[in-house]
C-alpha cells in the first residue's frame, strides 16, 4: 500500500514539476504547481508529517496559489516564448549543469553511507508529526524562530502593499531634493500607508486643515 | 518505503526547479520554479525528520513555508509594480545590471 | 642695572605701542593726529635711549654688557633662545642713532605726507620699522637678531610698496623683500654653522666660547661668517645683492631717508661689528667683507655719476658709503666704521630730505634732466643740500671728513694688501665729490625750469593729471599715490626743524672724534670691543697728517671737477659722454647687475616653474601617475564588466555553477 | 583611567547625530556647540598638560580581545598640539560654515562632526589598530563632503582623492596587521598598543617593507611630491571650510603618523630610508614652490605651498633627531593654524571678484579693506615663515636638525624659504595691491568673517610671541620618539659620530642625548 501510494504521489509530484517548467501559459503552470503540491502533501503524509501536510494543502496549495492565480489574471497570462533571448549557449550550459547538479545530489544523498537511508526510518511513536507535538515544539523550543517568522511575514505583507500601491503624492524629483534622517523611517518613493491602500493622497493636505483654532478646541 | 526514495524524488524536483529558473523568461514562472526548489528542500527535510524520528526537520519545513510565502508576496508585489509601470514582464528585457 | 634694562625695554616698546595705537585708533584721530602720535612715540623712545645711555655711563667700565631677558622664546632640544636684549655700548650707540634720526624723520613726514590718503598707514608702518630696527640692534641672541633682521626687511617692503597701486612700487617691494629673505637665509645658515659648534645662540656665550672651540681660520667658522656676510650684504646693498636698493626709491622720500639711507641699510655694518670676535677668528671671511665693501664703493660711485634720477643718485651714494663702513668694520676699524655710520645717518638723511623737498617742488618728478635753477626758489633746501653734500664729499670740517678719513687711515695702517683698499677708498672719495656736486649743480644751478619759476612767484606747481613718474601710468584712484598736494621745506615748519637739526649735526657731528683731539666714540664703544685685537691701534703722526690732507684734497678736487664740468663748461659733460660711450653705457645700465641676476637666477627659476607646470605636471604626475592608476583601474573594471551581462538567468546560472562546483569539491573530499 | 578623552572624542559626533534630527536651520548651531565643547576640552588639556609626564588622561579598555586590539586613548606631548589644532580649526570652520547656506544642512554638519571625531580619534589613539580605523574613517566624511557639496568637477576630484588615499590606506592596513602579528611572534599575546609594540622590535627585513607601506600612505595624505596628483583637482573642488580642514589638519595627521609610528616602531628602517625620505621632502619643497609661483589659481598657490611646507615638515621628521622632530611638530601646528585662515581669505577674495579664483582677474582688493589687508598680511608673513612668526621657529628647528645630519640638504632646502617669500608675496600683491581688476569690488570684511578670522590671527600672533609654549610641551615627547633611532645610529657609529655634535663645557663632542 505504502509503495503504491509513494509511486503514485511521487510520479504525480515529478510530473507536476515538469508541467510547471514546460507549459507555456503561466496560468497552466500555476495549476500544475497546485497538483504538484497536493502530491507532495501525500508524500509528507507517508513520512508521517501530518501537520505539515495539512499546512501544505491549506496554506500553500490553497492560499498562496490563489494569490498566484490572481496575479496571473491581473498581469495577463500571455504565452511566452520559451527560447531565451540571450544566446542558446546558455541553455546548453544550463542543461549540463542541471544534470550535474542532479547527479551530485543523488550521489550526495544516496551514496552518503547513512545507515538509515535504506530503512523506513527510526520507529516513531504514534503521535509523531501530530499538531500537538508540532504546536508544543513551536511554543517552547522554537519560540524565537516562530516569532521571527511571524514578524517576517508581517514585513513581507507591508512590503507587498508598499510595492504594489497606487502611486501618488510627491513627484520623484521633489522627493530627491530633500533628504533627512526621517528617510530611514520612511524611505523616498514610498508615500504613506494611507496612500498605499488608496485612501488620502498626500499627508500635508490633511494636516493643513488643522487650524490653531481647531487645535485649541481639541485641547 | 525506504527514505532514499524520497530523497531521490526531492533531488529530481530540485533539479527540475533549477532548470526552470534557468530557462523560463517570465518572472511569474521563475517564482513558481523557486517554489518547486523550496518544496524539494522541504521534502528532503521531512524525509530526514522521519529518518531520525525527530521533529526538528518538520519545524524547519514549516519555517521554510513561511519564508516561501513571504518571498511569493514580495515577488508578486514586484511583478504587479512592474506591470503598473508598464515594464515588460520578461527578465531578459531587464538588463539594468549590465556593466 | 635694572634702570638700564628698563630703559632698553622702553626704547623698544614705545615705537611698538605707537604702531599699535596708530593702527587701531589712527582713523579716529583728527587731521595729522597719527603723525603726532607716531612722532611722540619716537621722541619718548629717543628719551628712553638717552636714559639708557646715562644709565650705562653710570656702570663701571667692565660691567657695561647687560643682558635683559623677558621670557624663554625657543628653549628646547638643545637650542637656548630667550627673548633677550643685549645692552652694551654698541647697542646703546645704535639705538641712539636710530631713534634720534627716526624722530627727526617722523617730524619731517608729518608735513611731507600730509595730503596722502594713506597717512595713518604710513605712520603705523614707520613706527613698526623703528621698533624692528631697535629689536635688531638690541637683540641678545642670534634668533632675536634674525627676527629683527626680517622685521626690518618686511617694514622696508611695506614702505617701498607703500603706494601699492603702482606696479613699479610693488615690483620693487617684492624684489627688496626677496633679496632680504635671501639674506635672512644666509644669516640662518651662518648661525647653524656657529651653533653646531658652540651649542648656544646667545651672543655673549658664543663670543666667550668661540676662541675655545674654533682655531683661527677654522673652515666651518669661515663658512659661517661668510654666510653671515651674505645676510649683511643683502641688507646693506653690497655687490652682488645690491640691486634692490635703487629700486627701493619707489617708496616715499622719508622712507628713503630713514630706511634706505640712515638706519636699515647700515644693519650689515652693525652685524659685522657685533660679530667681531668671530670675524677676527675667521680672517678670510673678514677679508671677503673688506674686498666686497671696497668693490661696492667703487661700482656704486661710478653708477652715481651716470644716473639721472635724483633719488637714485643718493641711493647709489648710500651704497658707496656703506661700502666704506663694511670695509672699515671688516678690516677691524670698528669705531671708525660706526662713527661713519652715525655721521652718514645725519648727512644722508639730510640729503634725502632736501631731495624730497625738491621733488615736491617738481610735483613728484625725480629726473635731474628736467630740474635746474632751484637755488633762488628754495634757499633753505639749497643750504641743507650743500651742507649735506659737503659732509658727504668729505670736506673739512664737516662730519663726513673726519669719519671717512679715519676709516681710510686705519685701513692704510693695516698694511699689506689693505693698501689696495686704501687707494681705492680715496678714488671713491674723489668720485663722491664729483657725483654729489653734479647732483647739486644740476638741480639748483643753471636756467630755472618752469616749476622753479612758478615757485619763485609763490606758487607750487601742480600737474593736471597725476602720473607715476617711473612709467607714466596715470593714477586711477584717490589712494595709493602721493596725493594731490606737495609740501616743501620752505613752507612747513616741521620739515624745516627736522632738516635744520640734521644740518647742524652734519656740521658738528664730526667733532666727536677728531684725531688726536677727541675720542668720544672710541672710549664709549671700548667695553664692547674690549677683547678685540684690532681695536686698540695708534696711528703714526706722519700717516695721520698725510691722510687728512689727502682726504680733504681729494674731496675738494672732486667738487672742482664737478664745477668745471657742469657749471663752467657744460659741453665737457657731453663730450666726455661721447668719448667714453661704452663706459657710460656700462654705468647707466648699472654694470648690468640686474640683467645678470635675471639671467642667472630669475629666469632659471621661472623656467623651472613653467616646465614643472606645463610639462612635468601634465606628463608625469597627471599622465603617468594619475593616468596610470586610473588606467589600471579602468582596464581591470572593464574586464570585470564584461562578465556583467545584465541577464537575470545568467546570474542564476552562475549561482548553479557555483553550487555544483562547491558540491563537487565536498564530494571529492569525502 | 578617565572618561574625559572619550567624551571629547565622541561629543562632536553625538551632537552631529543630534543635528540630524533637529530642524535644518538649527543643525549648524548644534554642530557648533559640539565643536565648541571639544575646543573647551582641548583648551583644558593644553592648560592642564604636565610637560614632564608621559601619557596623560589615559583610557585603556579591551576592544577586541582575541585580536589584541584595545581602545586606548591618551594625550602626550606628541599629539597635544595637534589635538588643540584640530579642535581650534574645527570650531572656526564650523563657525564659518554657519555663516553660509548649505544644501541639506543636517547631513553636511553631520559629516563635518563625524570628520572631527575621526581625526581626534586618529590623533588620540594609542593603539595601532585603533589608529588605522580612525585614519580610514577620516576619508568617509571627506568623500561625502567633497562629492556632495563640492564645486565644479567634484565627482572626478572625489574619485581621484578616494582612489589615491584608499590605495595608501590599504597598504597601511596590511602593514599595521603585519606589525602586530610579526611583533607578537616571540610573545603569544597579540597586541597593537604602541607601548607594547615599542618593546617588541621587528626584524630589520620586515621593518623595511612595513615602513615603506606606512610611508606611502602618509605621503599620499600629505600630499608629497610626486604623489600629489589628487591635490589640484581636490583643492579646486572642495567646499571652503572642508578645504581648510583638509589642508590644515588632515595632512598633519599624516606627519603625526610618521612621528608616532614610523620613527619609534621602525627605527632601523627609518634610518635606512632616511635619505630617500629626505630627497622626497626636498623635491616636495622645490617642486611645490616652483608650482606655487607659476600657477595663477589662488587655491592652488596655497595648495602647492602646502606641498612645500609639508616637505619641510617631512624634512624635519627625517632629520631623525630631536630638533628636527621638534620643528616638524611645531611647524605642523603652525602651518595648520596659518593655512586655514589663508584659505578663508582666498575665499573672501574670490567672493569679491565675482567668484574668480584667478589672480589675473584680481588686484586692488585691499583698497577699501584695510582690516582684510592687514589680516592677510599677517597670515602671509606667517605663511612664508618670516622670522618672528612661530613658523620661523619651526623652520629654524627643522633646518637645524637637518643641518646637523645632512648639511647639503639643509642648504638646498633653504632655497625653499626664499621661494616661499616670492610666491606668498606674489599672491598678496596681485590680489590686494596693484591696479584694480576689471570685475573686482573692494569690500571690507563682514562681521561674521571677522569673527572667524580675527581670533585665528590673534592666535597666530600669540604663538609667535611665545613659541616656547608649544616647544616646552612637546620637548620630552620628541626626545622619546627619536631616541630609538638615535640609539641605533649611536650604536653603529659610536659616540661623536658627527662632527657637528654640540660640545659640552670641556670642549669635547658629547654623545647625543638619548
Amino acid at each position: 500500500m505504502g509503495e503504491v501510494l509513494f509511486f503514485v504521489a511521487g510520479i504525480g509530484a515529478v510530473a507536476g514539476a515538469i508541467g510547471v517548467v514546460a507549459v507555456r501559459n503561466p496560468f497552466y503552470s500555476v495549476l500544475a504547481l497546485v497538483s504538484h503540491l497536493l502530491c507532495l502533501a501525500a508524500l509528507f503524509l507517508l513520512l508521517r508529517a501530518e501537520f505539515v501536510a495539512a499546512a501544505q494543502v491549506v496554506v500553500y496549495a490553497g492560499a498562496v496559489m490563489v494569490l498566484y492565480v490572481f496575479v496571473v489574471a491581473y498581469v495577463g497570462g500571455r504565452d511566452e516564448p520559451l527560447g531565451p533571448r540571450a544566446g542558446s549557449g546558455l541553455r546548453a550550459v544550463s542543461a549540463i549543469f542541471g544534470a550535474a547538479l542532479f547527479l551530485e545530489l543523488c550521489v550526495a544523498t544516496l551514496g552518503s553511507g547513512l545507515q538509515l537511508i535504506d530503512s523506513d526510518g527510526t520507529p516513531a511513536p504514534a503521535s509523531f508529526g501530530s499538531p500537538e507535538e508540532i504546536g508544543s515544539l513551536l511554543l517552547t523550543k522554537f519560540l524565537l524562530p516562530f516569532e521571527v517568522a511571524s514578524f517576517l511575514l508581517l514585513i513581507a505583507a507591508v512590503g507587498a502593499v508598499v510595492l504594489a500601491r497606487r502611486r501618488g503624492g510627491l513627484t520623484a524629483v521633489e522627493e530627491q531634493a530633500r533628504y533627512s534622517a526621517m528617510d530611514i523611517l520612511r524611505p523616498a518613493y514610498t508615500g504613506t500607508m494611507a496612500e498605499g491602500v488608496g485612501g488620502r493622497h498626500t499627508l500635508p493636505e490633511a494636516t493643513v486643515t488643522n487650524t490653531p483654532q481647531e487645535a485649541e478646541d481639541a485641547s | 518505503m525506504a527514505i532514499g526514495w524520497f530523497l531521490a524524488v526531492s533531488a529530481l524536483i530540485f533539479t527540475i526547479g533549477a532548470a526552470g529558473v534557468l530557462t523560463r523568461r517570465s518572472p511569474l514562472v521563475i517564482l513558481l520554479c523557486l517554489e518547486l526548489m523550496l518544496n524539494a528542500a522541504n521534502l528532503a527535510l521531512i524525509a530526514f525528520a522521519r529518518m531520525h524520528a525527530n521533529h526538528d526537520g518538520q519545524i524547519f519545513a514549516v519555517i521554510v513555508m513561511v519564508v516561501a510565502a513571504c518571498e511569493v508576496t514580495v515577488g508578486l508585489g514586484v511583478i504587479v509594480a512592474m506591470h503598473r509601470r508598464r515594464l515588460p514582464i520578461d527578465v531578459d528585457e531587464m538588463q539594468e545590471l549590465r556593466g | 642695572m635694572t634702570s638700564l634694562k628698563l630703559f632698553a625695554w622702553l626704547t623698544l616698546l614705545f615705537p611698538l605701542a605707537g604702531c599699535i595705537t596708530i593702527a587701531l585708533l589712527g582713523r579716529m584721530l583728527p587731521g595729522r593726529g597719527a603723525g603726532y602720535v607716531g612722532t611722540g612715540a619716537l621722541a619718548l623712545s629717543f628719551g628712553s635711549a638717552v636714559g639708557a645711555l646715562l644709565a650705562l655711563l653710570d656702570q663701571d667700565e667692565h660691567h657695561r654688557q647687560v643682558v635683559a631677558v623677558a621670557w624663554d622664546y625657543a628653549n628646547s632640544a638643545g637650542v637656548d633662545a630667550q627673548l633677550s636684549l643685549l645692552v652694551d655700548p654698541l647697542s646703546v650707540f645704535m639705538i641712539l642713532v636710530v631713534s634720534g634720526v627716526s624722530t627727526l624723520i617722523h617730524l619731517y613726514s608729518i608735513s611731507y605726507l600730509d595730503s596722502d590718503r594713506g597717512y595713518v598707514r604710513f605712520f603705523a608702518y614707520l613706527n613698526y620699522f623703528v621698533f624692528s630696527m631697535l629689536l635688531l640692534v638690541l637683540a641678545g641672541n642670534f634668533l632675536i637678531l634674525i627676527i629683527g633682521w626680517a622685521f626690518v626687511g618686511a617694514a622696508s617692503y611695506l614702505l617701498i610698496s607703500y603706494w601699492y597701486r603702482r606696479t613699479t612700487a610693488t615690483r620693487a617691494g617684492t624684489k627688496a623683500f626677496v633679496i632680504n629673505v635671501l639674506g635672512d637665509v644666509g644669516l640662518v645658515l651662518g648661525t647653524f654653522f656657529i651653533f653646531t659648534h658652540v651649542g648656544t645662540v646667545d651672543f655673549l656665550a658664543t663670543f666667550e666660547k668661540a676662541p675655545e672651540v674654533f682655531e683661527s681660520g677654522d673652515g666651518d667658522l669661515t663658512a659661517g661668517c661668510i654666510l653671515l656676510l651674505v645676510g649683511a650684504f643683502a641688507k646693506s646693498a653690497q655687490i652682488p645683492l645690491h640691486t634692490w636698493l635703487p629700486d627701493a626709491m619707489e617708496g616715499p622720500t622719508p622712507v628713503s631717508a630713514l630706511i634706505h639711507a640712515a638706519t636699515m641699510v647700515t644693519a650689515g655694518v652693525y652685524l659685522i661689528a657685533r660679530m667681531h670676535p668671530l670675524f677676527e677668528l675667521a680672517p678670510t671671511a673678514a677679508g671677503v667683507g673688506a674686498v666686497i665693501g671696497c668693490l661696492t664703493l667703487l661700482v656704486a660711485g661710478t653708477i652715481a655719476i651716470a644716473v639721472t634720477d635724483l633719488k637714485r643718485v643718493i641711493a647709489y651714494s648710500t651704497m658707496s658709503q656703506i661700502g666704506y663702513m663694511i670695509m672699515a668694520v671688516s678690516a677691524g676699524a670698528y669705531a671708525a666704521g660706526l662713527f661713519h655710520l652715525m655721521t652718514h645717518a645725519f648727512f644722508k638723511a639730510l640729503l634725502f630730505m632736501a631731495a624730497g623737498s625738491v621733488i615736491a617742488a617738481m610735483a613728484g618728478q625725480q629726473d635731474l634732466d628736467r630740474m635746474g635753477g632751484f637755488k633762488r626758489a628754495m634757499p633753505f633746501t639749497f643750504g641743507c643740500m650743500v651742507i649735506g653734500g659737503l659732509a658727504l664729499a668729505g670736506v673739512p670740517p664737516f662730519s663726513g671728513f673726519f669719519s671717512k678719513d679715519e676709516i681710510l687711515l686705519l685701513i692704510g695702517d693695516r698694511g699689506g694688501w689693505y693698501w689696495g683698499l686704501y687707494v681705492a677708498g680715496y678714488l671713491g672719495a674723489f668720485l663722491t665729490g664729483i657725483y654729489t656736486f653734479r647732483m647739486i649743480f644740476r638741480a639748483f644751478y643753471g636756467e630755472p625750469v618752469p616749476e622753479a619759476r612758478e615757485l619763485e612767484q609763490g606758487h607750487m606747481h601742480h600737474p593736471e593729471v597725476h602720473k607715476n613718474p617711473a612709467d607714466g601710468e596715470v593714477e586711477d584712484t584717490d589712494v595709493g599715490f602721493p596725493g594731490p598736494e606737495h609740501h616743501i621745506a620752505e613752507r612747513e615748519p616741521s620739515m624745516k626743524v627736522a632738516m635744520g637739526v640734521l644740518a647742524l649735526l652734519a656740521v658738528v657731528g664730526g667733532f666727536l672724534q677728531i684725531p688726536k683731539v677727541t675720542h668720544v666714540i672710541d672710549h664709549f664703544l671700548e667695553p664692547t670691543f674690549e677683547d678685540s685685537a684690532l681695536y686698540h691701534r695708534e696711528l703714526s703722526d706722519g700717516l695721520l697728517g698725510f691722510g687728512l690732507l689727502l682726504g680733504a684734497a681729494v674731496g675738494i678736487a672732486g667738487i672742482v671737477v664737478a664745477y668745471l664740468i657742469w657749471i663752467r663748461n657744460p659741453q665737457i659733460a657731453v663730450r666726455v659722454r661721447e668719448r667714453l660711450a661704452p663706459l657710460h653705457r656700462l654705468f647707466v645700465n648699472k654694470w648690468y647687475f640686474d640683467e645678470l641676476i635675471d639671467l642667472l637666477v630669475v629666469r632659471p627659476a621661472l623656467w623651472f616653474g613653467a616646465w614643472a607646470q606645463q610639462t612635468f605636471e601634465r606628463v608625469f604626475v597627471n599622465g603617468l601617475l594619475v593616468g596610470g592608476t586610473t588606467g589600471v583601474v579602468r582596464a581591470g573594471s572593464s574586464a570585470v564588466r564584461a562578465a556583467q551581462t545584465g541577464f537575470l538567468r545568467y546570474y542564476a546560472l552562475l549561482i548553479v555553477v557555483g553550487m555544483v562546483v562547491l558540491a563537487l569539491y565536498f564530494l571529492l573530499n569525502t | 583611567m578617565t572618561l574625559h578623552l572619550s567624551i571629547m572624542l565622541w561629543l562632536p559626533l553625538a551632537l552631529g547625530v543630534l543635528g540630524l534630527f533637529a530642524p535644518p536651520r538649527l543643525a549648524g548651531r548644534i554642530a557648533l556647540v559640539g565643536t565648541g565643547l571639544a575646543l573647551a576640552y582641548a583648551i583644558t588639556y593644553v592648560v592642564d598638560f604636565d610637560a614632564g609626564g608621559g601619557l596623560q588622561h589615559l583610557t585603556d579598555e579591551t576592544w577586541i580581545g582575541e585580536l589584541g586590539i584595545s581602545y586606548k586613548l591618551a594625550i602626550d606631548g606628541l599629539n597635544l598640539l595637534l589635538v588643540a589644532l584640530t579642535a581650534i580649526l574645527w570650531f572656526t570652520c564650523t563657525l564659518w560654515a554657519n555663516f553660509h547656506e548649505w544644501e541639506r544642512p543636517r547631513l553636511f554638519y553631520f559629516h563635518l562632526a563625524l570628520a572631527e571625531t575621526a581625526v581626534l580619534g586618529a590623533l588620540l589613539a594609542q593603539d595601532l589598530a585603533l589608529f588605522v580605523v580612525f585614519f580610514d574613517l577620516m576619508l568617509v566624511p571627506f568623500f561625502f563632503l567633497t562629492g556632495m557639496w563640492g564645486g565644479a568637477r567634484r565627482v572626478q576630484a572625489t574619485m581621484k582623492l578616494v582612489i589615491y588615499t584608499l590605495v595608501g590606506s590599504l597598504l597601511m592596513l596590511t602593514a599595521a596587521i603585519a606589525t602586530g602579528v610579526l611583533a607578537a611572534q616571540g610573545d603569544p599575546a597579540l597586541s597593537f598598543a604602541f607601548s607594547d609594540l615599542a618593546q617588541r622590535p621587528l626584524a630589520e627585513s620586515s621593518q623595511r617593507w612595513i615602513f615603506l607601506f606606512f610611508a606611502a600612505a602618509f605621503l599620499v595624505k600629505m600630499p608629497a611630491f610626486p604623489l600629489h596628483g589628487w591635490m589640484p583637482d581636490g583643492y579646486r573642488a572642495m567646499p571652503l571650510p572642508v578645504l581648510g580642514l583638509f589642508s590644515g589638519v588632515l595632512s598633519k595627521v599624516a606627519a603625526y603618523g610618521f612621528l608616532r609610528i614610523c620613527l619609534p616602531l621602525f627605527p632601523d628602517a627609518s634610518e635606512q630610508f632616511q635619505m630617500l625620505l629626505l630627497l622626497i621632502a626636498l623635491a616636495s619643497i622645490l617642486y611645490g614652490s616652483a608650482m606655487a609661483f607659476t600657477t595663477t589659481e589662488t587655491r592652488l598657490i596655497l595648495g602647492y605651498s602646502s606641498v612645500a611646507q609639508l616637505g619641510f615638515i617631512t624634512l624635519g621628521i627625517f632629520a631623525l633627531n630631536a630638533q628636527g622632530a621638534q620643528g616638524a611638530l611645531l611647524q605642523a601646528f603652525n602651518h595648520g593654524l596659518v593655512v586655514a585662515p589663508a584659505f578663508f581669505i582666498v575665499a573672501l577674495l574670490a567672493a569679491r571678484s565675482q567668484g574668480s579664483q584667478d589672480i589675473r582677474d584680481m588686484g586692488g582688493l585691499g583698497m577699501r579693506a584695510p582690516v582684510l589687508a592687514t589680516l592677510f598680511l599677517i597670515v602671509a608673513f606667517a605663511t612664508l615663515a618670516m622670522p618672528g612668526s612661530a613658523n620661523f621657529v619651526g623652520e629654524f628647528y627643522i633646518l637645524l636638525g637637518v643641518f646637523t645630519e645632512k648639511i647639503v640638504i639643509a642648504i638646498v632646502a633653504s632655497a625653499g624659504v626664499v621661494m616661499a617669500a616670492f610666491y606668498t608675496l606674489r599672491l598678496f600683491i596681485t590680489t590686494l595691491h596693484n591696479r584694480t581688476g576689471a570685475r573686482v569690488e573692494s569690500q571690507e570684511l563682514s562681521f561674521g568673517e571677522g569673527l572667524v578670522l580675527v581670533p585665528l590671527v590673534l592666535l597666530i600672533l600669540a604663538i609667535a610671541l611665545y613659541p616656547q609654549f608649544g616647544l616646552k610641551r612637546s620637548e620630552q615627547a620628541v626626545t622619546r620618539v627619536t631616541a630609538p633611532v638615535q640609539a641605533g645610529i649611536a650604536e653603529r657609529v659610536g659616540p661623536g659620530w658627527t662632527r657637528y655634535a654640540p660640545l659640552d663645557a670641556s670642549g669635547t663632542p658629547e654623545v647625543r642625548t638619548r
